[in-house]
C-alpha cells in the first residue's frame, strides 16, 4: 500500500531570499530513490487548505529528504513557520522523475530555473556517482535569490545567470547553451514553463524536462493537471504530470 | 455497529463512497487502501467519446474550498468499460457509474453502454457539470430539460439511475421532483457551486475556464441546507455531499435525511480519508445515542416521532 | 493616491463600506473608529412596523462562514429616521439605506420615507433576504416580480436606487438586467446564500429558522463570479461584497468589475476592519502597479485594453 | 475609543475536567471593573473561524485578568492549546455586568451552573470587598468538574450540588433555595436558561440574572443575541444580551 507518512522535521531554514530549505526523515525516505519525483505535502491546519503542495525532492542523503521551497502563497509560508521537531504530513515520493539508471560515462547538463533549481542537484549527485560528467546551469532573479552555488560546484562546472545581473552573468540560462562543450550528450532541465520551450528549442541533443502544473489530487486521479502530447496519435493524448511525469521527454508534451 | 445501506441497485456494506470526478476510476487509491473496504464506488463522468477536457490550469484553491474547471476529461465510454471496469472486477464494491453529454443522444448512448455492463450498479446522471459548455449543467437547471433527459434515459438503463443535482438554481425542491416524477431512482447532491478566482498580479482568472466548479467545507451549509429540503419533499432516496472532511459532517448529512454520504474534495487532502471514516462512523454513531445507520438518517425533520431517550 | 469613487448618489472618498445588517446603524462601531473614515454607511434593513425578527438561536459558525437568520429585526422606518439617521447626523460620509417589507407597498412606504430624508443618500433593495417568510428572497428570485418592485421603488424615490440580488438564483444576470431595465441606478451583490448547520447532539438545525443564510469567506469565490459575470452585462455600478477579509479580497472584487466593495461578516471577527482595508489599499494598489483605483476596476474583463506595462 | 488588544497570556492551565483557567493581562484591564462583563475573544488562525468566543470575566487582580472556560467545541479547544507567551486578540470588556455599587452589608447569594460559574467568582469578592455577606451555590455535572470550591469558600458558605451526587449534595442548585437563610436580601445567577428559569421562579426576593446566547458582533450591532421583555409595552420589546446584558433584572425578560 502507498505512501503516506507524518514525517518529521529536522531543519528548516532559509537559505536565500524568501527560500528555505527543509529537511525531513520518517519510512518512507528510502523509496525516495529517483531524483525528479516530488512529495506532496499537507498544510495549514483543518481543513483551511484543501490541497497539498508539491514540492520536489532536493537531495536524499542518510535517510534524509531536503526539499527546497520559496514562498510564493499561504502554503509555503505556513511551511516555512514549522518548527524543528514537528511533524508535516507527505504523500511520496510521487511521479515519475528522470529515467538516469543506465546512464554512465556521459557529460549531462543541467538547466534550472529558480525553484526548478531543487530537483536538479539530486539529480546531479546520482548522475556523479554513477560516472558522469555534470555542468549545471542555474538562473535566478537575483543575487539574494541564489542557493546551493557551492553544493552544483562541487558536483561540476556551474555557470549562473540572474536576470539583473547581480551575480554571475546578465541573462537567461538560454543564452549559456552556446558556448557549452560540443561534447554534452544529454540535457535535463527544470523552471518555469518559457524558459522549458526556449531550452528545448535552443538544443539538439536529447534531453528530459520536468513540469509544473497546478494540482488536485496529486496522484492521477482527479485529471487537474493533465498536459496534451506533441503526437496527435498518440493513444491516450495527454499525459497526467503528477502521475506521467513531472519528467517527459523533451518533445514528448506540448509546452 | 451493522452499517449496512440498501438502496436502488446499491448494496452499501457502509453508507460512505467517493464522489464522481474525486477518484479516477479507482485505480490511484486501490494503491492506498482495499477498494472493498468502500460502501461503493462512484466512477468519474463518462462521455460518448473520449474528451480532453479543458486547458490548464483547471484547479485554484480558495478559502475552505477549491475551484475545479476539469471538463469532463475522460477516455470515453468504450475505455472506460475496457479498460476501467475490467480493472474494478477484482473488486466486489457497488460501481455507480457516471453519466455524461452535450446532447440527450450522448446521455442515453453512454447510458446504454454503461447500464447494460455486469460491473455497472447504477448510474448517477450528471446534469450539473458547470465546466463544459454544452450539456451538463444547462440540463440542471431546467426541470423540463431535466425530466425529459431523466425519462430517457431510464428507459434505456438496465440498473437503476440517480440523478445529480446541482446547486445552481433558485429552486432545488423543483428540480428534485421533476426527475422524480421522470422515474429517477434516487438523486445525488449536491454538484459544485459556480464559483471563481482572480490572479491578483495578472487580474485574470486563475482558471483557464474563467469560472470553475467551488466544492470543499465551503459548501456544506448549503448542501445540508438542499439534502434536508430535498429528502422531505420526495420519496426516493439521496445521496449527499459537499465538503465532507470529518465523521461529524457524515452525521450531518445523514440527519439532514442523506441515505448514503460521498466524499469529494477531501480525497485530495487526505487519500485515506473513505476508510477513516468508515472505521470511524459506528464510535460516532454511538457517541450520539444511535444503535444503528438507520436511527439518524432523516432526524433532523421526523424528529418528533424518533427522538431518543436520555439524550 | 486617490481613493475617490463617484456613484449615483454616493461620492465615496474610498471603496470601502460595511455591508448592511452587519453594522448596525453605525452606532457601535463610531466607538470603534470615527465613521468619517468610511466610503459609505450602510445601514440596516428598514421596514415599515418595528419588527422583533426570528427566534434565536440565530447564527451558527461553519467552516470558514456564518449561517444567520435574523429576520430583519429592525425598529421600523419611523424610530430608524428619528433616532438612527439622527444619530449619524454628525458624519459626512454617505449613507446607503436598505429598504425592505413584505409587501411591495411596504417596500414603497419605506422607500418614500428613507428616500425622502436629508441623511440618506442612496436607497438599497433589499429582494434577497433569505430569513423571511414574506417578501426578501421572494422577490429576489423572480425576475418579474423584482423589475415590478424596483420600478415601483423608483417612482418613489428621491434618491439613486441600488438592487441587493441574491446569489440564490441559476441566473444572476438575468435578474440584474431585468432590474436595471427596470431603472435601477446600481446593483449591490451578493446577500448571503441559504444554508443550514445541524446539532449532532439534538438533531436539529442549530438556527430556530431552520436555514439561514451563509456568509463570510465561503462564498467568495460564488461572489467574483456573480459580480464578474454582471458587471459585465450591465451598465450601472455594481457595490461587491460576499466574504472580503483582507485587502486582496477588496482588489478581486474591483478586478471583477465592483465599483466599490461592501464588508459585512469580517466585522465581527475584526470591528477595525473597514478602515484597517482603507488604510492599506493605496500601498496594495501600487504594489501591482495600478497608479488609481479606476485601472484596476473591472480589469479581468476589459483585460486587453488595460494591460499593464511592465507587470 | 473601544478596546480591542493583543493579551498576553501568563496562565492557561486545565483545573477540573476540561475545564481552563487562563489568565491574562493587557492595556484594558483596569477598564474592567465590574463583575458580569465578558471578553470578546478571537480563536483561530486567519478565517478558520469567522466569530469570537464570549467568555466572562471570572477575576481581575493585580492588573491581570482571569477567564475559565470549558472546551466544548472548535474554538475552546484551540483557546486550551495556547501556549504562555503567546497573546490573544480580545475586545472587551463588554456588555452590562452586575449593578452592585451601591450594594452594602447585604447577605447576597450566588448561584452558579457549570460554565455560569466563573463570572460570580469576581462578583462574589466586590461584594465581600464591600462588606457584604455572601453564600454561595454551585452546581456541577460530576466531582471532575467542579472547581474554584475553596475559592468561593473563602468569599462565604459554599454549597455544592453535582448532578450524580459525586460531589457535595446530588441534586440541582434550586433543591437548596429552601435551605437558605431567611435574610439573604438579592440574589445573583448566571447558568444554562432551564436553571435561571428555575432559580428565578424559586426565590422572592429580588435578583439578577446573567444569559448566554450564540452571538454574532458581540458588540450590539447584528441583532442575533436577543431577547424579548416580558413588559409587552417596553418601548423596545427586546434586549440585546451583548450589549444591554448579559446581566438582567430577573423577570426583565422572557426565560
Ligand atoms: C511537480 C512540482 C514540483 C515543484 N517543486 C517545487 C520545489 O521544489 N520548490 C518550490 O519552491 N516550488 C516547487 N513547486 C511549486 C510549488 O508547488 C508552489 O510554489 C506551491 O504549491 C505554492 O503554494 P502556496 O500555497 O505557497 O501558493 P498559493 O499561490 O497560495 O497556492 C494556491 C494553490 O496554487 C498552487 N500553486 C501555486 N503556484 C504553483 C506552481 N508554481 N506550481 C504548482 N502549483 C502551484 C498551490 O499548490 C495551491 O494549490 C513545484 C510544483 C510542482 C507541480
Ligand atoms: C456572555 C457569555 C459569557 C460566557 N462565559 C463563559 C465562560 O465564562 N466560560 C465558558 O466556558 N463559557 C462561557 N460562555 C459560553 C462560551 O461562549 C461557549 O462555550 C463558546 O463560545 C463555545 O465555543 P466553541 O468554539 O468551543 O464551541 P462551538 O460549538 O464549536 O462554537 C460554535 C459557535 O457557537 C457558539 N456557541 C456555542 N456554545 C455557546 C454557548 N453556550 N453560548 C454562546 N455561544 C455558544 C460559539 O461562540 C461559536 O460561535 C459564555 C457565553 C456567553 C454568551
Ligand atoms: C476535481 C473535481 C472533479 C469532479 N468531477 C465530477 C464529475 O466528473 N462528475 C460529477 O458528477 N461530479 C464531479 N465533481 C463533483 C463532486 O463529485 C462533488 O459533487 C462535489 O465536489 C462536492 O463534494 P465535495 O465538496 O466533497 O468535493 C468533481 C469535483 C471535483 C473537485
Ligand atoms: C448577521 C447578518 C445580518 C445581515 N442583515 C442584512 C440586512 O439586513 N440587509 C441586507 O441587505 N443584507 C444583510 N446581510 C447580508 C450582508 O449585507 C452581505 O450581503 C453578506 O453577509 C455577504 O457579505 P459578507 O460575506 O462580507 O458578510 C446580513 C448579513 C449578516 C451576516
Ligand atoms: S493532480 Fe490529480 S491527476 Fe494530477
Ligand atoms: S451579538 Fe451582535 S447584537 Fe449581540
Amino acid at each position: 500500500m502507498l505512501k503516506k507518512d507524518d514525517m518529521h522535521i529536522l531543519q528548516n531554514k532559509m537559505i536565500a531570499d524568501n527560500t528555505f530549505e527543509m529537511k525531513l526523515t520518517g519510512r518512507f525516505v528510502n523509496l525516495m530513490k529517483q531524483p525528479g519525483q516530488f512529495l506532496h505535502i499537507k498544510v495549514g491546519d483543518g481543513t483551511s487548505h484543501v490541497l497539498r503542495r508539491p514540492l520536489s525532492i532536493a537531495n536524499v542523503d542518510h535517510h534524509i529528504v531536503t526539499v527546497i521551497y520559496k514562498i510564493v502563497g499561504k502554503g509555503t509560508k505556513w511551511l516555512s513557520e514549522r518548527k524543528i521537531g514537528e511533524t508535516v504530513d507527505v504523500i511520496g515520493p510521487r511521479g515519475r522523475g528522470f529515467p538516469i539508471e543506465e546512464i554512465r560515462n556521459e557529460h549531462i547538463v543541467l538547466i534550472g530555473g529558480g525553484v526548478g533549481v531543487p530537483p536538479l542537484y539530486y539529480l546531479g549527485r546520482k548522475l556523479v556517482q554513477q560516472g558522469n560528467t555534470v555542468t549545471s546551469i542555474l538562473g535566478f532573479q537575483g543575487r539574494d535569490g541564489v542557493f546551493y552555488e557551492d553544493a552544483f560546484r562541487q558536483l561540476g562546472e556551474t555557470l549562473i545567470t540572474t536576470d539583473d545581473g547581480s551575480h554571475g552573468y546578465k541573462g537567461r540560462v538560454t543564452d549559456l547553451i552556446g558556448e557549452l562543450d560540443q561534447d554534452v550528450t544529454q540535457y535535463f532541465s527544470c523552471g518555469p514553463k518559457p524558459m522549458l520551450k526556449g531550452v528545448s528549442e535552443t538544443f539538439t541533443i536529447p534531453g528530459f524536462i520536468s513540469l509544473e502544473e497546478r494540482m488536485g489530487c496529486g496522484v492521477g486521479a482527479c485529471f487537474a493537471c493533465v498536459c496534451e502530447t506533441t503526437d496527435p496519435e498518440d493513444s491516450k493524448g495527454y499525459r497526467k504530470i503528477c502521475q506521467d511525469g513531472p519528467v517527459f521527454r523533451a518533445g514528448e508534451v506540448v509546452l | 455497529m451493522d452499517l449496512r445501506v440498501s438502496l436502488p441497485g446499491l448494496e452499501l456494506k457502509n453508507p460512505i463512497l467517493p464522489a464522481s470526478g474525486c477518484f479516477g476510476f479507482g485505480r490511484e487509491f486501490s494503491e492506498f487502501y482495499d477498494l472493498n473496504e468502500l460502501g461503493a464506488i462512484t466512477i468519474k463522468a463518462a462521455t460518448g467519446e473520449g474528451r480532453y477536457g479543458n486547458p490548464t490550469p483547471r484547479v485554484a484553491e480558495t478559502s475552505g474550498g477549491m475551484l475545479n474547471a476539469i471538463g469532463l476529461q475522460n477516455p470515453g465510454v468504450k475505455r472506460i468499460i475496457e479498460e476501467e471496469l475490467k480493472f474494478l472486477e477484482q473488486y466486489d464494491t457497488p460501481v455507480l457509474a457516471n453519466v455524461a453529454g452535450s446532447t440527450e443522444e450522448e446521455y442515453v448512448e453512454v447510458a446504454r453502454a454503461l447500464g447494460a455492463h455486469h460491473r455497472v450498479n447504477a448510474l448517477e446522471l450528471n446534469i450539473s457539470c458547470p465546466n463544459v459548455k454544452e450539456g451538463g449543467i444547462q440540463f440542471g437547471t431546467d426541470p423540463t430539460l431535466a425530466a425529459s433527459l431523466t425519462r430517457a434515459v431510464k428507459s434505456v438503463s438496465e440498473v437503476p439511475v440517480y440523478v445529480k443535482l446541482s446547486p445552481n438554481t433558485g429552486d432545488i425542491v423543483e428540480m428534485a421532483k421533476a426527475v422524480e416524477e421522470a422515474g429517477a431512482d434516487g438523486l445525488s447532491m449536491i454538484n459544485t457551486l459556480v464559483g471563481m478566482k482572480l490572479d491578483l498580479a495578472t487580474g485574470r482568472p486563475i482558471l483557464a475556464n474563467g469560472t470553475g466548479g467551488l466544492s470543499g467545507p465551503s459548501i456544506k451549509p448549503v448542501a445540508i441546507r438542499m439534502v434536508y429540503q430535498v429528502s422531505q419533499a420526495v420519496s426516493i432516496p439521496v445521496i449527499g455531499m459537499g465538503g465532507v472532511t470529518c465523521v461529524e459532517d457524515v452525521l450531518e448529512f445523514l440527519l439532514a435525511g442523506a441515505s448514503a454520504v460521498a466524499v469529494g474534495t477531501a480525497n485530495f487532502q487526505n487519500p485515506m480519508i473513505c476508510p477513516e471514516l468508515i472505521e470511524q462512523l459506528p464510535d460516532l454513531l454511538e457517541s450520539y445515542g444511535y444503535d444503528s445507520i438507520h436511527a439518524c438518517i432523516g432526524r433532523s425533520f421526523r424528529h418528533e416521532e424518533t427522538s431518543l431517550s436520555g439524550t
